[in-house]
């Protein structure tokens, strides 16, 4: 016996009539250029901090990767004043509808990476330098080298368009969570704001009771926008031996399982600073993703751990965000920005 | 000090773009499959010791898997998988006619230039990238010796689908061959002093060749495994300890000079 | 041509003894009870306020409901003096490896509720009555109103073994989140203490920069253990019209995907407070997950959402435990707990 | 004021258990499937108007999708899935000897005691409780008149795989019967006094329809649909408005009186 009911009728002939309605808007009108404070962005994707790094993939593929360069902007791991050599391992591994890490910045310290951006003299795009630290001086430190490095580099490539001062590295072992504190968070955007000009992105960590006493002490003292979130400290246990599984322990955890948590923080944010360009993040894996984050107030949508799901995952989001853009019959990235808050 | 590092790069803009691959082959050995597919661009660039990121095929999986290249003939790319855990569960149950993500080839290949003995010493999946490793060497009439350890039987089954002329076996549970570990083999090994050691599996079996090379003199690479998020050195999750600090396994490795590795 | 290379040799024949090791102790044997504070429990799971109903699956299934009641405690959702509606619909949905919801703590009032009690003249496990409120009042009114109830009632069923206060649920509109502020979720504590002589759990909430200040402020103010975690405060949006899709706009997040932040919460309480019952959750689906939580120094964990994926859920869970602490060579629940925190 | 309060409960301690369930029939119809599986229990206990709740034969999802029972013919369960989504997607696409994890019965039954007049009005897949209605009127002798609205071709498709003698259909881009609404089809009926509407579809054609059926002096009942997380009365989560509050769409639904539904 079939499912079918006995004696059902024919099935209608295929009409090849039958397709999708047609896009409100056609794709190819579909304006992505989004003005991040006083950065212009050809489209809103950048890469977040940690996830994707340019001077392996120029090593790698070398020039032609520049010419198709996925990202509006380079965000290249923190960079701390001496070298890290980061946590013992493990350091990362999968979790449900995610991962978590537990890398501890490890980086060769801002002369040695400021010597590795010569590998970047084909990029296009400015490079928002992600700088680490544990106290206000370290964070200055960077910056002074990166400002000495670029005087007099005017024009040339790669740009240094502004900062994103990470304040929430869960990873950090023995140091206080600067984020988690409105005064440490403001001496840190202070201690920087001294030695720039540039536009400063403060990074938040989603690891506090309340964001918007950090976000205020941030923008009082003088950071252009806001950028979050970081990784949620989190625990992953070794099945067999019911110890922690990372190196250090614990580590920050990323991915889909995030993203109503990162979306609900950046729609926080974006209702009490409506002027205050923002990057949001957490989860993003396809277009749609994206297009959330911009309806909760970002300006532009940093993608992270989606990149470790394959090199073309910024490409084809970005195709799926101008199609996800075109179906809602929006024209471009700024009209869909904040659609979500209204009535908050 | 790392292997191979300027060997094999500059694939060009498609440098570790993700392939959809068809499965052409797909056999069980005991707990493994070996898989085999259709993918010209990474059989062309690809050397022995290097390995591909893998799509787990079903819903639900947030990272990829890091597989090493088992054989690479003409256009096809055979992988052997190990059930051991929900995702390799997944890719070892591929069937012919379905479709694996792939990208690659990754990392730094085994040295073979020059190679005129290669003793090959592999521990559980670590075997997987020896028998590509065996057929290069072969392919340079090098001569080829290779000693594989396993736990038990089922793991041991996977002996089968090797092709490897002069393989001894050992199995801790004694079911197959020597019983004791692929180290306990290595004790009866008189090897010639041009013998080059190449060594894939556990850290702590890598570490024990190590121990053993020194002492016979012998100089050799190993390959490493690490939990991996991106396989392409972005992420720096996959470093393992070495002389030289701590190294990336999906970029400065797999493949590391023997003496470079760091015991536990 | 075959991915087996040619020549490859023949296949060892299939072998009889050819099965997994040997568990180290024999799964009958294993001791799943525990002792939560005073409570005597057959084994350590319990069921997430307001995720399992009792009343409703005695009223389908009758009698023989109770003789395999799942749970070792019975943790009804939380009840209000007055009756509430709760949030417009919609309340729920999928997210990725988990789900939100913004119930808003719809229940009758603790009049009618205990009204409804006369249902489970028939269970044999203590119930721990969740209450809920916005102002210390309000919980010592509703532990009063049980106390009442109970007074005289002794040895008859459902037997009252104590409370669990929930501080923390992210779904109360304009309510200020008690659990977020030590003095106030203290003050609540107090208010019930006054009320009660029975054992007193405290709902923390994971929408915190540091749970610990919360937890000695409850345990300060005589909260005889601790239960952890509540929902993390998230956000969908309705993908056509990206506007929040619940009808609450925010929800709580629970499921696989926080759990390894519960877990690492768990840890934290767990090695601050080592003496201190905890009933640990968050994303438990499996008794690797269960024993997990019992690693990290629960002594009960509550299945939460999972029970919405199958009425055999919480049995399921239980054999699984048993099997996972057999396997390890634990003769007992209590031999695994804390096992993650050494070294801590 | 809700349909069936007491009917078809105490199922024992089984009751909502899992039942893995062969599925012995799927076919395709446009935008939906016909499946079928072999679940006695279930159709032993089941009444027209009741659902299961319907694991994603696929990790990843983590809620079970409640589903209409389409058909019960001896110990078959017959659902018609819509693909709406990724869950509904791979439900859509099971096959043949594959298995589904059931549910159910759940939820109250369209209560059809006396009746001898019955005008089923669906809307899109709120059209598949009603063939299992039908059979059931007529099972007992009833008149039994349907008229479905589809939105298009595609979704109309699946009126084949309907068995109802007098069926009428409209889709709103007058592809197949009439143009436009369920709505507009039934402003041309004239429904004796006895007649019993049947109702199941989107929130806003059931007002619509209830509207029409107080204007018709018609009672009847209707079907509504609501996001669940359990399915079984325990978690408060699929409430909808109706004159006595919210009530769960699961346990005091999904059937209620046509008069209790509040429009949005
Ligand atoms: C360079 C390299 C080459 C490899 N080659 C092979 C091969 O040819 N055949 C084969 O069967 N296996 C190989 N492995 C190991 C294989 O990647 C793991 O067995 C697999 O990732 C396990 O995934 P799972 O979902 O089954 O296990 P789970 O434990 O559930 O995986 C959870 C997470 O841990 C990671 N993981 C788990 N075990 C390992 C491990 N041993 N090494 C690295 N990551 C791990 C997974 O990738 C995943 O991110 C290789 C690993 C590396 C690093
Ligand atoms: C009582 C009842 C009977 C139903 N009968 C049928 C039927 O016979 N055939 C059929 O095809 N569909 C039926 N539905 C609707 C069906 O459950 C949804 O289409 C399906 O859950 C969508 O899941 P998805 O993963 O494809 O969509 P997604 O939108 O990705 O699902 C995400 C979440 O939302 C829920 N959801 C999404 N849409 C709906 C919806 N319209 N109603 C309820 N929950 C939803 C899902 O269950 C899931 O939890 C019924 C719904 C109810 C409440
Ligand atoms: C492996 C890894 C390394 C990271 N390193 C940094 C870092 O150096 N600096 C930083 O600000 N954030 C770092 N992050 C956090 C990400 O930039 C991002 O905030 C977070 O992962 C959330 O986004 P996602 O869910 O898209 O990954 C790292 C994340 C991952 C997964
Ligand atoms: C639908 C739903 C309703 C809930 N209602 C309550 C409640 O009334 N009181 C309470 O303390 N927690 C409530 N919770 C939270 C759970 O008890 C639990 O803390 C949380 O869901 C985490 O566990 P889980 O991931 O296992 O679901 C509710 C959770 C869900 C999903
Ligand atoms: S896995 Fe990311 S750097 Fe190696
Ligand atoms: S879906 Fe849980 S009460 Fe209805």
């Amino acid at each position: 016996m079939s499912a079918a009911a006995p004696g059902a009728r024919p099935v209608p002939a295929p009409d090849p009539a039958e397709r999708p309605a047609l896009p409100a808007v056609p794709e190819a009108e579909v304006d992505l250029g989004v003005r991040l404070g006083p950065l212009e962005l050809e489209h809103p994707l950048v890469d977040a901090s940690g996830t994707f790094d340019a001077v392996e993939y120029a090593r790698r593929s070398r020039g032609d990767f520049f010419a198709a360069f996925p990202y509006a902007a380079y965000v290249p791991k923190t960079v701390t004043v001496e070298p890290r050599a980061g946590n013992p391992p493990p350091r990362v591994t999968e979790t449900a509808a995610g991962m978590i890490n537990a890398i501890g910045l490890a980086n060769p310290g801002v002369e040695a990476w400021l010597g590795s951006l010569s590998e970047l003299g084909a990029l296009r795009q400015p490079m928002i330098v992600s700088v680490g630290g544990n106290a206000p001086e370290h964070y200055a430190a960077v910056v002074r080298a990166v400002e000495a490095w670029a005087a007099g580099r005017a024009g040339a490539r790669p740009a240094v368009g502004g900062y994103e001062l990470n304040v929430s590295c869960p990873n950090l072992s023995g140091g206080r969570l600067i984020g988690a504190e409105p005064a440490a968070t403001a001496e840190v955007v202070a201690a920087v704001r001294a030695e720039t000009g540039r536009p400063v992105f403060t990074k938040l960590t989603p690891n506090v009771t309340d964001v918007l006493p950090v976000a205020a002490a941030a923008l009082g003292a003088g950071s252009t926008g806001l950028a979050l979130v970081n990784t949620f400290k989190a625990l992953v246990l070794e099945p067999k031996s019911l110890r922690p599984f990372l190196g250090n322990r614990t580590g920050g955890l990323c991915g889909p399982a995030i993203k109503p948590i990162a979306l609900r923080m950046v729609a926080e944010v974006a209702a009490a600073f409506p002027a205050v360009p923002l990057v949001g993040m957490g989860g993003v894996v396809c277009g749609l993703d994206a297009l959330e984050f911009i309806a909760c107030g970002a300006t532009a949508v940093a993608v992270g751990a989606a990149n470790f799901r394959g090199v073309e995952a910024p490409r084809r989001i970005l195709d799926e965000l101008r199609r996800e853009l075109a179906v809602r019959g929006f024209g471009g990235a700024n009209e869909a920005r904040g659609v979500a808050l209204a009535g908050a | 000090m790392t292997a191979g590092d300027s060997a094999h790069e500059g694939h060009g803009e498609h440098w570790a773009e993700t392939v959809a691959c068809r499965v052409v082959a797909a056999h069980p050995f005991g707990a493994f499959a070996a898989v085999e597919v259709v993918a010209p661009a990474i059989a062309a660039a690809a050397a022995p010791g290097q390995f591909v990121m893998v799509t787990v095929p079903a819903p639900g999986f947030f990272l990829r898997r890091p597989l090493s290249l088992f054989t690479v003939r003409d256009d096809r790319v055979g992988l052997l998988v190990e059930d051991r855990g929900p995702g390799s569960r997944e890719l070892a149950r591929v069937a012919v006619g379905e479709t694996l993500e792939l990208a690659g080839p990754l990392g730094t290949p085994f040295p073979v230039e020059g190679v005129t003995s290669g003793l090959l010493v592999g521990g559980g999946i670590g075997c997987a990238p020896l028998q590509y490793l065996a057929d290069e060497l072969r392919r340079r009439g090098a001569l080829v010796t290779a000693a594989f350890g396993f736990r038990d039987l089922r793991q041991a089954r996977a002996a089968a689908a090797f092709d490897i002329e002069r393989l001894w076996l050992a199995t801790e549970d004694g079911s197959v061959g020597r019983p004791g570990t692929v180290v306990d083999l290595l004790a009866g090994v008189d090897a010639a002093p041009n013998t080059v050691v190449y060594t894939c599996g556990p850290l702590a079996m890598v570490a024990a060749v190590q121990r053993w090379a020194h002492e016979a003199r012998l100089g050799g690479y190993a390959s490493l495994e690490a939990h991996m998020a991106c396989g392409t050195g972005s992420c720096h999750g996959c470093v393992v300890a070495t002389t030289e600090g701590y190294l990336r396994v999906c970029s400065e490795g797999p493949v590391f000079a023997l003496d470079t590795v760091v015991a536990p």
